[in-house]
């Protein structure tokens, strides 16, 4: 390891420390490392989203390219900077209301495909008793129905409406809690390897 | 009279040609179970018969630069020789020449979508309303043998794409649910909402948080403002504004999106403005801290940390960061509520935060909050919603049980 | 013109743009290739407001000598040195100091905050995971089966490992989809809101 | 405080330093723990176990680098196993960013063993369409390779005479990283009745567990515990599976005393009262 890397590494190596030492409590260290982080990874976004955002979606198509209705979004671009005026910042509605209604636009046919339609024609499968394929099945199906009862908000749950309320938030509750036991393992790979880091280093300066 | 016999005729034949190919479909699926379709040694080096009736036609429900070829299988294709290993599509725009090799598919399939670019310049170019002729060799080993050329076809763009029809019918049916609850709100039909504990306890937390005198923390996650989730955090965050001036406690809404730290501030402002004290509002209780996750994660830690805020409230799209929020949340000793329609991330904020809003509560919130008689017309819509998917649900299951498949292909989408 | 022309444009766009998505013709693709760059316009320019928020939260902590206002001076030096150190494009490239800044500052420390969650899975496992309710109880023992995976149990591990698979494709596949058709509901009515105007709490109030 | 309000109420920082040396331990101090293994786990190895010299066994290397930590000590242990017993090794690499890292992977165990290229061993590289390429090979290993890897004809080796398709091999094991596994139990084993084994990624082993009880894969190894199970079976020397696993082992184990600490501490201190 040469003297440029050595000092590099032994900065992140630094930093990793100061993370892990708010596992006792907030501290100096940890302070620094926050808000070094902040101001660092700030400036990094507002950096990147220039050159990918700005220089090919509004200087080039504008400038270079003569794309004139490129104007349109970039001078709904600059009234988001009327908010800087107390007075002014009402126009500033203009562009949000343009982000909204084209993130909504795009958002509804997308919802209903991925999480409706996507969903209920998984679960339309052959049930029956005959092999544990199709009890298995069954058993989604049931589950599925009474999880989409719990979420019923305008009928009181009681009577045998609220016994499937009742199966349906046991059946989410076992879906969160496979959901945290499949988690622990990745998470402590992780972990792993932030340890591994910190004695590769020590042992690449030790030689 | 003759011209009637013809067209029953024809009919017939359709039928016959029907059932042949279904015969022949379920003869070469029972073919293949029964482990029969091995080639044998000798037959590979030979040719196998071509494909026929090859058949081009534009492809449905697209922007006009691809079309759809079909084929009869070729009969040595897991049967007869069984030799077939792969089809291969050509396409020329002169009938007689230019044939150059478009796609490959398996072997047992007879279909092939040419799919081609739009833009002039690209490679792959495929203009609309020009004629095309295909040809489909299939392949054996080395060997190929070539259908005799398509009739000529072009491609043009639709108006409506008829694959996604589920999603038109789907989304126009909830659209009339939401306008027909919310005009019978409007006209002041008393509305039945079942209690959710998560919501109930904002009310309670906000006033600990004035009795501890100390601020309340809301977070509205890492989502866009386009982000739906986002929204549902942003109307509830105007509900809980509203309740906080009442109160005179402070509010602290760091945010990770400069858009959604734009509507943040209105929504607090709108908030403070309900509530009648515009004057309390200070433009500082929103801002932005970085839009990198992680960095983003350590700040507000930090924050919660050092400010000891008595009560943190998570609504809106979380990724990994929820547990870390909602773990330092716990040392700092705030009352935690949250709510998330990120299913991967529900069973963190359940564990370790004291109230969770749980995927759909997320959204019926901002209702309950503000026990508005419109945004509560719109839960009645989402309950009628689900009634719908859980009929279409039991039908489909049984339609699927008894071999009814058209009933659950109304369901299907076809990108 | 305060109110009523912004409804409007959330309306039509949101209108517009809905129905763009069934109509394959390709002389209407424009709309949906525009509608994802003026998203993405619109965000570049809100970043200067982003900025000049944490900027001003920062320097009145530093003017008002408010406690710990040293760290919020680390956070403007960090915060121009990498706007300084990025203004030319070479230092995009590998190597320049802006990039070890990204790399040897934010990445460790990204890594790290991501590492703790090892820590903290354990911790709310501990405190959370108590049968004290039937659902409690059920949460517990379903995250237990998952977890008992992991370890050696002879041949209760063969029993365990049928058990976990059954639930995580069975039991764990139902909750998610009724979870994701609920949430779709949500996510629906709230868009419809929005486009029709019926929630407007985004906008502000004058 | 009573004893048992004490084990609910424990300081969390006990917790992470209890996790931080589960984890930080087992790097440096070499010990072992048990592994259970799985019957689907001992089908795979019994049957590579039961191959006789000579034998023709078909491995398909379908991941990239990155979930290297689970499937590349399955890939080495078997290969190993193979080469050990004189089994003659057909492999493929059917991910688009995998073949360069299967070949290193190749020429590090055939170096270990002397295994020559053509003679024990046939490395077949990558082709496109990963589906398409299965199919084909079922008719003939020479449609979608004519050559190997390094551009030798296949008619050229040795230990490809008379070996044809699918016929010609004992069995497949594939290890994967996403849907080609599909295809090699619809295609290889549904069309062609070669029988399959699979290894898959540690997310993806509940959704194959189905394929086992119909008999259309004979063993199955999920991430990184299968490679583990693997390991403690072929007691070869180096088992980098085991390492990682013992950690997660211990780490889950911590987790779940935490949870019974808990517990135990709020039933007595409930049945006190």
């Amino acid at each position: 390891m040469d003297l440029g890397s050595a000092l590099w590494n032994g900065l992140a190596v630094f930093l990793t420390l100061c993370i892990f030492s708010i596992l006792y409590k907030d501290n100096p260290f940890y302070k620094l490392a926050e808000h070094l982080v902040v101001g660092i990874s700030a400036g990094y976004f507002a950096i990147i989203l220039y050159y990918n955002g700005f220089l090919p979606k509004v200087w080039v198509p504008v400038v270079k390219e003569g794309k004139f209705y490129y104007l349109i979004p970039t001078i709904l671009g600059i009234m988001m900077w009327t908010r800087f005026s107390r007075k002014w910042s009402w126009v500033s509605r203009y562009p949000i209301a343009a982000y909204m209604g084209i993130g909504m636009g795009l958002a509804i046919p997308l919802t209903m495909y991925a999480f409706i339609l996507t969903q209920l024609s998984a679960t339309m499968q052959p049930v029956g008793f005959a092999n544990a394929k199709l009890i298995n099945n069954l058993l989604v199906a049931v589950w599925v129905l009474c999880g989409l009862i719990y979420f019923f908000f305008s009928k009181e749950h009681t009577g045998a409406f609220g016994w499937a309320a009742k199966i349906g938030i046991w059946t989410l509750m076992v879906g969160f809690g496979a959901g945290f036991g499949v988690t622990v393992m990745g998470r402590v790979s992780i972990l792993i390897e932030r340890f591994e880091f910190l004695v590769n280093y020590a042992k690449a300066l030790i030689g | 009279m003759k011209e009637k016999l013809v067209f029953g005729n024809k009919v017939l034949l359709i039928f016959f040609l029907l059932l042949l190919f279904l015969f022949l479909g379920i003869n070469i699926t029972f073919a293949q179970e029964a482990g029969e379709a091995k080639a044998s040694v000798d037959s590979l080096a030979q040719a196998p018969a071509p494909p026929t009736n090859v058949v081009a036609r534009d492809a449905p429900n697209d922007n006009g630069h691809a079309l759809v070829v079909t084929w009869t299988l070729s009969p040595d294709d897991g049967a007869g020789k069984n030799n077939v290993v792969s089809y291969e599509i050509l396409r020329s725009d002169n009938p007689d020449t230019g044939f150059v090799v478009k796609g490959v598919v398996a072997l047992g399939i007879s279909q092939y979508e040419d799919k081609g670019a739009k833009e002039k310049g690209d490679k792959n170019y495929l203009p609309s309303h020009k004629d095309f002729y295909y040809r489909v060799r299939a392949r054996a080993d080395g060997i190929f043998s070539e259908s005799v050329v398509s009739a000529p076809a072009y491609a043009y763009g639709q108006w409506f794409h008829f694959g996604k029809s589920p999603i038109f019918i789907g989304s126009v049916i909830f659209t009339f649910f939401v306008v027909l609850f919310i005009n019978m709100a409007k006209k002041g039909k008393e509305l039945y909402v079942r209690p959710i504990a998560g919501i109930d306890a904002v009310d309670e937390a906000i006033g600990r948080a004035t009795e501890m005198g100390r601020p309340i923390l809301y977070i509205v996650g890492l989502g866009s403002a386009a982000d739906l989730g986002t929204i549902a955090s942003l109307t509830i965050l105007n509900r809980v504004a509203k309740k906080v001036a009442e109160y005179q406690t402070p509010i602290l809404v760091p945010c990770a999106d400069p858009i959604v730290m734009t509507v943040a501030q209105e929504s607090v402002k709108a908030g403070y403005y309900d509530a009648g004290r515009p004057d309390a509002y200070k433009e500082d209780s929103v801002w932005y801290i970085t839009s990198m996750q992680f960095a983003y994660v350590s700040a507000v830690n930090g924050l919660m940390l050092r400010e000891r805020t008595a009560t943190n409230i998570y609504m809106g799209v979380f990724y990994a960061e929820s547990l870390l929020l909602a773990e330092t949340g716990n040392v700092a000793g705030s009352i935690q509520i949250s709510g998330t329609d990120q299913v991967a991330q529900i069973p963190f904020f359940v564990a370790a935060t004291d109230y969770t809003l749980i995927g759909e509560e997320l959204y019926a919130a901002s209702a309950y909050l503000g026990k508005e008689p419109l945004l509560l017309g719109a839960i009645k819509a989402q309950d009628w919603g689900k009634i719908l998917i859980m009929i279409s649900l039991v039908l489909g299951v049984l339609a699927a049980s008894f071999h009814f498949d058209f009933f659950v292909k109304l369901f299907q989408v076809k990108m | 013109m305060r109110w009523q022309i912004p409804l409007l444009i959330v309306l039509l766009c949101g209108v517009v743009v809905a129905v763009q998505y069934f109509v394959p013709l390709e002389e209407l693709e424009f709309i949906y290739e525009n509608a994802l760059d003026w998203i993405i316009i619109t965000g570049v320019f809100a970043m200067m407001l982003g900025l000049w928020s944490l900027f001003r939260v920062s320097i009145s902590k530093v003017q008002n000598k408010a406690p710990g206002w040293g760290y919020n001076l680390i956070t403007l030096a960090g915060l121009f040195g990498m706007l300084f150190l990025g203004y030319r494009v070479e230092s995009l490239a590998e190597g320049s100091l802006f990039m070890k800044l990204f790399r040897y500052v934010y990445i460790p420390i990204q890594a790290t905050m991501f590492s703790l969650l090892a820590f903290y899975v354990a911790s709310a496992a501990y405190r959370a995971f108590r049968a004290r309710t039937v659902v409690s109880t059920i949460l517990l023992a379903t995250a237990l089966i998952i977890m008992l995976r992991m370890i050696p149990l002879g041949f209760l591990s063969n029993w365990n490992q049928v058990l976990a698979n059954w639930i995580l494709t069975v039991p764990n596949m139902a909750a998610k989809r009724a979870i994701a058709m609920g949430v779709g509901l949500g996510m629906i009515a709230t868009a419809l809101k929005i486009v029709l105007g019926i929630e407007r709490a985004y906008m502000g109030r004058d | 405080m009573s004893f048992y309000e004490k084990m609910m109420t424990l300081d969390r920082r006990w917790v992470y330093l209890c996790v931080g040396i589960a984890v930080a331990v087992p790097l440096f101090v070499p010990f072992t723990v048990p592994v259970s293994v799985t019957p689907e786990v001992r089908s795979v190895y019994d049957f590579v176990e039961s191959l006789k010299e000579g034998d023709r066994l078909f491995i398909a290397i379908d991941y990239d680098p990155t979930v290297m930590a689970e499937l590349q000590p399955m890939s080495l242990t078997i290969m190993r196993q193979c080469f050990a017993k004189g089994v003659k090794l057909i492999i493929s690499a059917l991910h688009q960013n995998g073949p360069g890292m299967a070949e290193q992977l190749v020429s590090l165990v055939s170096k270990e063993f002397d295994k020559k290229s053509g003679v024990d061993y046939c490395y077949l590289g990558y082709k496109p369409y990963p589906g398409l390429t299965i199919l084909a090979m079922g008719q003939n290993f020479r449609i979608p390779f004519p050559q190997d890897y390094y551009g030798v004809s296949l008619d050229s080796m040795p230990m490809m005479q008379g070996v044809r398709n699918y016929d010609q091999v004992k069995a497949i094991i594939a290890m994967e990283a996403g849907w080609v596994a599909d295809s090699w139990i619809r295609d290889a084993n549904g069309r062609y009745k070669v029988p399959v084994a699979l290894g898959v990624t540690g997310v993806m082993a509940a959704d194959y567990f189905q394929y086992l009880p119909s008999k259309q894969i004979f063993g199955l190894m999920g991430g990184l515990k299968g490679a583990a199970e693997y390991e403690s079976l072929a007691k070869q020397k180096e088992r980098q599976a085991t390492g990682r696993m013992k950690v997660q082992t211990i780490a889950h184990i911590m987790v779940i005393i935490f949870i019974v600490i808990g517990n135990v501490g709020f039933f007595m201190s409930k049945r006190k009262k």
